[in-house]
């Protein structure tokens, strides 16, 4: 119990799922076959958004992060209408430079506080549990108030993902899924077929730029602070080796992916000088032997054929 | 083949998934294997940026630290421990780090991080969780505003600052300036504003203001526009090496007046790599090696008989960091006590260090003074 | 004013038109963007800072040698990153995210060995001498870069379009299959052109260091994403537009800086390439369909 | 008139692909489009479904305009097509292509997708029933587990005509559906399109294997070098010196 | 010259061509015809190393060349003209032509360059035109040229009549039967099936992947089993 109530693990299993979150985000628009490199962005429209309107305009959190996703949502659809006629390294290089435009944008507003960030957000525990105390419940038996602010937040997201997760797996078997799946097979065929693949192509980025913008919205209340520095290139980065690691086939390769890649930079805190020459490495080494990730469709299906075969016998 | 690889893989992610287990459980007891060096050791934990772009600050952070420490426990009155852990100048490590720190290895004090921003990330956690926390280069307004378990020994630049462009609009009677400062840098944007603030307290008129981004490495353009409005001097706030490059162009260019700069002028390497355009150089800092006392000659010499160079300002402030603690932790008269330690810190008054001397105010700022450093024939000299 | 900046536009756009180059080789012939290009460069701008500081060559000779030792970079790139991805069918971002992989380990690699520390050439190489033309200061260090660049985008030209090698490289570039069909080993050629710009990414990288005198390992990253921009700009695969796309791009962020607001001066790279991408996917310079160089 | 190509030109790059071509296609009819490779016959297949412009000429369904319609739109007014170079969604299941196929004559959004509301699942039943009983018109076991690239050449084949045909289209465009198929596959091939046209589809094919097209076409469309040079019944073609001239060669060259 | 035996290559899972057997001899002009889809071109990438076949062996004057890269089967003198001829677009004739030559080194490629010229003057012509810009013929021409530039002994032909008009075609064949006239061996994959017969010496046919017919050319020729694959039934006969 001391181990899971560790505030230390407790914070990194935080960020496993906020990291996961993205990694759903850029899942959710790599299912249209569409890389792009601009959920980074994405994540800082959510997060500056979200965190002006708590500080700033007093808003209630539960309300302002999706504000948050809606508004990266927005944007999405204006640059994605134009941006979507590209395809795979165009579109990515474009992404990547969409990115670095808000930042530079977001330097440069008065609203957003320039290169010296917002400071002082309130973190989700403490708005969690006023919200629960106000409820007449505060504490649970034992707690540190700390502690049952962590678990709290830990619940809420450990909800926000799972409900992603069914959100993704239900979308895969519809009507909606299908067509995102053969637009991400052969893009023209899928037309040929009757698929609007435009609007499909957008549903996707904006969908994904709305997951950002929560997963920003999330972040900016459990750091506390945002600056534009954390909406750089390396974050962009960060997010896509999720996928690159996990595999972007099913919905659970980029958390996979999400999870290794945040729990292995703890793991080698004491080799911390050779942890991104680690993370380098991994990535090429990947793309050479394992483009599709560690978990593909084909790993699935081995694992099913082979357990199902143990149960029968 | 195919399926071998497959299995491999499979068998590889299960692997780190284990080890990933396996190292939660590892730290499952942080009781039991902290505290190593006898019962009478306080373990202090810094966090720097100790890898990556910014490593340079947190690497001189380090030496500051480590001679500081030899030197407490030789003394004797207390027993240090430093725990290290690389924030990599990143928001979320700095928060991970601190509390891997607080909760993992139980410190009962932190130093650090490097960053403004790193601060504004963690320095709320050390504060919920009541455990003193010192920023050595954290320089930027508001950071003790975090919480009443926020310290920092790094003068901040609206105390600074103000002192070097007064003296200098003194001395050179300036009566207008350019601006330059790094708009993708935090802690140079606020001195920025302070700098602006302090000009205009002075009635100095400012002809441009120009940007550039950290790691920038062309600054022409906004030199040769500067260049052609003839400022009485140039104000620049960033860190050394934009400043040092600022410089070079400048001469180069044939901009001559005197550069006034914020705390990023404070430092040996901008010489090192301005050279001669390092000439005119202003800035104030608590820093001033060449300061005529025993303690700084001393801390100048040992420093370079350890790690051959001069030491800079930020190893000089982690020094005196390390040793206000000292100091606090010998007054507490406990080594584990988080809350007895930061009453008897908050109280520490006439402190002497290498950067003068030295007391908290009622907002755990520092009170200390500032000389203001002109550069000459390639050496900080006092601007008298 | 107006020469001024516009000399500054063009020495700083001959730098990133030489980094574009090769960005424009490689997408050419391999059809992928090398995102560990800002690394080569950073690699190439150490290389000549240590022949010149420690083994005191002649800042020409460090060139030539950086030039070199980018070339086997270049080589263990090419081997270890882009030939194994070939070997499979693999979809176009592989390498995309193989050589993103490639510019993270390099960064921290040289974080590692070179430490963080910005280093500087020896006062003396180059440095200091000036000439006044009219209302124009030109340091000797900005007519190095302006010829060294000039001189070598067009030794690349005539060499691409007259030799054997320079030759193959554009047919292989044109279709691998055919450049197959035709005899020629296109492993060695896509080797050989992978060699060649990182080479001159190298030597840009000295180019660089040697004019803002400050060498560190972060240095890479800003560079690659502004030879990025040129790219795009001069479209992909063209020699013509890696020039030209360059100079605009220089030009562009300089006057940007003296007559606009210097705070936007990176958004003007970036908005280039998205407003490039929207209006002209191919880029100023490029053509839809047929040849490359 | 179901079809009608009205003097159809298509260049690309200052080369005529197709020039001045010109036919119509009835109801319930099965038209074949022959003539040598490079002749042109994918080329319009890809006018008429949208793939891209005509230089020149009009192309009209059912009187309604198709140029300038992207390629769904084309699909949602019932022309479907198969692929030259088969085009499966290959990761996919089979029944998932079929199903695929059913996207523009079904409704189901993000939403009903995600709370499987009464009329999602309904919908959602009902396509997997169609996207069933096609895979059994063209002879492929509809619960395999393996995705679609994984069959065999010939049932690649037939998937995508299932998977054209859950367009429910008025009529279907065949591109070379018997390449690489041995002489029982394009037999029951020869029974499909049979069948096809049974329910009361139109059905133009591309096609290179002549005892195909000879048996199961009511007309034939001849091209060559771009031009149309014949069309009439397979026994006219077959007499036409001019086809035999482009197809096998002039006689005494 | 060239002898294949057993020779397979798949697609992924689709055996494209299953076990051929095929022999060129030396001087001669053999046709491999088929429909599509049978694995003509399939079977003349195996050949030049464009594709890794996974069974059989490719005998090429006496040395196995299966798995050879195909710059070194063309050194050893095999040069494909390929389908839909694959000029280079964006380079000059003179330098499409020059890159023919690429691997050889002897004085004598400017004789052979004039030859080529000789026998397609248009060429010469346009010698400084991007390639790109020639039409479909001409084009086909530029190919043959660029083959014929690296002397191969053995010439695979892969659809030469493709798209063209009927009078470049049959000039297009008269080249062929030219070039072997002196001296060059050549395999041919025609649509052109009567064209393609009339000029070789051995046909083989191929069907889903498999030769089910061979032997020499006027035979294959007067085969009723041939006039029903290319017009279909027994009316075929005119």
């Amino acid at each position: 119990m001391d181990i899971i109530l560790n505030q230390y693990y407790l914070q990194i299993v935080i960020f496993v799922l906020v990291n996961a979150i993205l990694g759903v985000s850029i899942y959710m628009t790599l299912s249209t076959g569409q890389l792009s490199l601009g959920n980074a962005g994405f994540m800082s429209i959510g997060a500056y958004t979200c965190a002006i309107l708590t500080v700033k305009a007093g808003f209630p959190v539960y309300l302002a992060i999706p504000i948050g996703g809606a508004a990266a949502s927005f944007i999405s659809l204006i640059i994605g209408y134009p941006a979507l006629r590209l395809t795979g390294i165009y579109l990515a290089i474009a992404t990547l430079g969409f990115g670095e435009v808000v930042r530079v944008i977001i330097l440069n507003l008065k609203i957003t506080n320039g290169a010296l960030g917002i400071s002082g957000i309130p973190t989700l525990g403490t708005k969690i549990s006023k919200m629960l105390s106000s409820f007449g419940l505060s504490r649970f038996g034992g707690l540190t108030a700390q502690q049952t602010s962590n678990l709290l937040v830990l619940v809420v997201l450990i909800f926000i993902l799972a409900f992603l997760v069914f959100f993704c797996t239900r979308l895969n078997r519809s009507r909606v899924g299908r067509a995102f799946a053969s637009i991400k097979a052969d893009e023209s065929a899928a037309e040929a077929m009757g698929i609007n693949t435009t609007y499909y192509k957008l549903l996707a980025f904006a969908l994904g730029a709305f997951i950002a913008g929560m997963a920003g919205g999330l972040s900016a209340h459990l750091t506390f602070f945002i600056g534009p520095k954390d909406f750089a290139y390396h974050r962009t980065v960060e997010i896509l080796s999720f996928a690159v690691l996990g595999g972007s086939d099913l919905i659970i390769g980029p958390i996979v992916g999400a999870l290794l890649l945040t729990m292995l930079p703890e793991l080698l805190r004491s080799a911390s000088e050779y942890r991104l020459m680690i993370y380098g490495a991994l990535m090429v080494i990947m793309m050479a032997f394992r483009p599709q990730g560690l978990i593909s469709e084909e790993t699935v299906r081995f694992w099913k054929r082979k357990l199902g075969r143990r149960i029968k016998q | 083949m195919k399926k071998g690889l497959t299995k491999w893989f499979t068998g590889m992610m299960i692997g780190t998934l284990l080890l990933t287990t396996a190292g939660c459980g590892g730290g499952s007891a942080p009781a039991a294997n902290s505290v190593s060096e006898g019962a009478g050791t306080a373990k202090i934990g810094v966090v720097a940026y100790l890898s990556g772009g910014g490593a340079a600050y947190g690497q001189s952070q380090k030496e500051g630290l480590d001679l500081a420490k030899d030197e407490i426990n030789a003394l004797g009155k207390v027993k240090i421990e430093l725990v290290y852990e690389d924030s990599r100048g990143n928001n979320t490590e700095a928060i991970n780090a601190v509390n891997k720190l607080i909760n993992k290895d139980n410190v009962v004090a932190l130093i650090g991080p490097t960053l403004s921003g790193e601060m504004f990330a963690s320095g709320p956690i050390a504060n919920q969780s009541e455990v003193p926390i010192m920023g050595t280069s954290t320089t930027a307004e508001g950071i003790t505003d975090i919480g009443e378990f926020v310290f920092r020994n790094a003068l901040p630049e609206s105390s600074a600052v103000p002192q070097a462009v007064k003296m200098a609009v003194e001395k050179y009677n300036l009566k207008k300036v350019a601006i330059m400062y790094s708009s993708n840098n935090d802690w140079a944007v606020s001195g920025y504003k302070t700098m602006a603030q302090a000009l205009k307290d002075n009635g100095v008129e400012v002809l441009a203001t120009e940007t550039f981004a950290d790691k920038d490495t062309d600054f022409s353009a906004q030199l040769t526009k500067i260049s052609s409005l003839k400022p009485d001097a140039v104000m620049v706030s960033s860190l050394y090496q934009e400043a040092a490059l600022v410089l070079k162009k400048a001469r180069e260019i044939g901009i001559t007046v005197p550069f006034v700069g914020t705390n990023g002028f404070n430092s040996p390497e901008l010489i090192k790599i301005a050279g001669q355009a390092a000439d005119g150089a202003i800035v104030a800092s608590p820093w001033y090696p060449g300061k005529e006392s025993e303690k700084i000659t001393k801390f100048v010499t040992d420093y370079k008989a350890k790690y051959n160079k001069v030491p800079d300002q930020f190893a000089a402030q982690s020094y005196d960091a390390l040793y206000i603690y000292a100091s606090a932790l010998e007054k507490a008269g406990s080594s584990t006590d988080r809350a007895k330690l930061r009453d008897s810190l908050a109280t520490i008054k006439d402190f002497q260090g290498v950067t003068g001397k030295f007391a908290f105010d009622e907002k755990r700022n520092p009170l200390m003074d500032a000389t203001v450093l002109i550069v000459k024939d390639g050496q900080f000299t006092e601007l008298k | 004013m107006f020469w001024q900046q516009l000399v500054n536009g063009l020495t700083l756009g001959s730098t990133y038109s030489l980094v574009a180059l090769g960005y424009t080789l490689i997408m050419g012939v391999l059809n992928i963007i090398n995102m560990a290009h800002g690394e080569v460069f950073m690699f190439g701008a150490f290389v000549g800072l240590f022949l010149v500081n420690y083994l005191k060559v002649n800042i020409f000779v460090a060139m030539a040698g950086a030039m070199v030792a980018s070339a086997l970079l270049g080589i263990l790139l090419e081997m270890l990153a882009l030939r194994p991805l070939r070997r499979r069918a693999v979809s176009d971002l592989a390498p995309l995210i193989s050589t993103i992989g490639v510019s993270i380990f390099l960064e921290n690699l040289a974080l590692k060995i070179f430490g963080p520390q910005s280093q500087a050439f020896p006062a003396g190489a180059l440095s200091g001498v000036q000439l006044q033309l009219g209302p124009i200061r030109i340091t000797l260090v900005q007519i190095v870069i302006l010829g060294i660049s000039f001189g070598l985008m067009f030794v690349l030209r005539f060499w691409l379009s007259k030799t054997r090698v320079g030759k193959a490289i554009r047919t292989t570039a044109e279709s691998i299959e055919t450049a197959n069909l035709l005899g020629i080993n296109t492993n060695k050629i896509i080797l050989l052109t992978v060699a060649l710009a990182s080479a001159l990414g190298g030597i840009a990288g000295v180019l660089v260091g040697l004019s803002i005198n400050a060498v560190e390992p972060t240095m890479g990253l800003s560079m690659g994403l502004k030879g990025l921009a040129v790219l795009i700009l001069g479209g992909m695969g063209n020699i013509t537009g890696a020039m030209l796309g360059g100079l605009i791009l220089g030009i562009a962020e300089v006057f940007t800086v003296a007559y606009g607001a210097s705070s936007y001066r990176d958004a003007v790279a970036f908005g280039i390439i998205i407003l490039i991408l929207f209006i002209r996917p191919q880029g100023l310079f490029g053509k839809r369909q047929g040849g490359r160089f | 008139m179901t079809l009608v190509l009205d003097q159809v030109s298509k260049s690309f790059g200052g080369l005529a692909a197709l020039s001045d071509i010109s036919f119509k296609v009835n109801d319930g009819e099965i038209i074949g489009i022959i003539g040598p490779n490079g002749a042109g016959k994918t080329t319009l297949f890809n006018l008429i479904t949208g793939i891209f412009p005509p230089s020149e000429g009009k192309i009209s369904y059912h009187g309604k305009n198709l140029l300038g319609l992207r390629p769904y739109k084309v699909t949602a007014l019932g022309l479907a097509r198969t692929f030259q170079n088969i085009r499966l969604f290959g990761h996919m299941s089979p029944l998932d292509n079929v199903m695929v196929g059913a996207h523009c004559r079904t409704k189901a959004g993000v939403w009903r997708g995600l709370w499987r509301t009464p009329a999602q699942r309904k919908e959602e039943k009902s396509t997997r029933e169609r996207a069933q009983a096609l895979l059994q018109l063209v002879g492929i076991e509809n619960d395999t587990d393996s995705p679609a690239g994984s069959l065999p050449y010939g049932q690649q084949r037939r998937l995508e005509i299932a998977r054209a045909l859950a367009t429910e289209p008025q009529l279907i465009l065949l591109d070379e559906p018997a390449a690489g198929m041995n002489e029982s596959e394009t037999e029951d091939l020869r029974l499909l399109i049979k069948k096809i046209q049974m329910m009361g589809k139109t059905v133009v094919l591309i096609e290179h294997d002549m005892n195909l097209v000879m048996n199961v076409c009511d007309r034939l469309v001849v091209i060559n070098f771009g031009q149309k040079i014949a069309e009439g019944t397979p026994a006219e073609i077959q007499k036409n010196p001019l086809v035999i001239e482009a197809y096998l060669g002039r006689e005494e060259a | 010259m060239l002898n294949i035996s057993g020779l397979s290559t798949s697609y992924g899972s689709i055996k494209a061509i299953k076990g051929i057997d095929l022999d060129v001899p030396q001087g001669s002009i053999v046709s491999l015809i088929g429909a599509n889809g049978a694995g003509k071109t399939t079977t003349m990438n195996s050949l030049v190393g464009l594709l890794k076949p996974q069974a059989g062996q490719i005998k090429f004057l006496g040395q196995e060349i299966r798995g050879l890269a195909p710059h070194k089967i063309v050194n050893l003198g095999m040069s494909l003209v390929p389908e839909g001829r694959k000029i280079l677009a964006g380079m000059t004739v003179l330098e499409n032509l020059e890159m023919g030559a690429y691997q050889r080194k002897d004085k004598e490629v400017q004789a052979d360059l004039a030859k080529v010229f000789r026998r397609f003057p248009i060429l010469e012509e346009r010698k400084q035109q991007l390639g790109g810009t020639l039409s479909g013929g001409q084009q086909q021409m530029l190919a043959i040229g660029r083959a014929l530039m690296a002397r191969p002994k053995l010439l695979l032909l892969d659809e030469p009549s493709m798209g063209l008009a009927p009078l470049v075609v049959s000039d297009i064949f008269k080249v062929i039967q030219e070039i072997n006239q002196e001296g060059t061996t050549i395999l041919l994959v025609e649509q052109n099936v009567r064209q393609a017969l009339k000029i070789a010496h051995y046909a083989y046919v191929l069907e889903t992947g498999k030769i089910v017919l061979h032997g020499k050319a006027e035979e294959v020729a007067k085969n009723p089993r041939v006039m029903e694959a290319y017009l279909g039934g027994a009316k075929a006969d005119t």
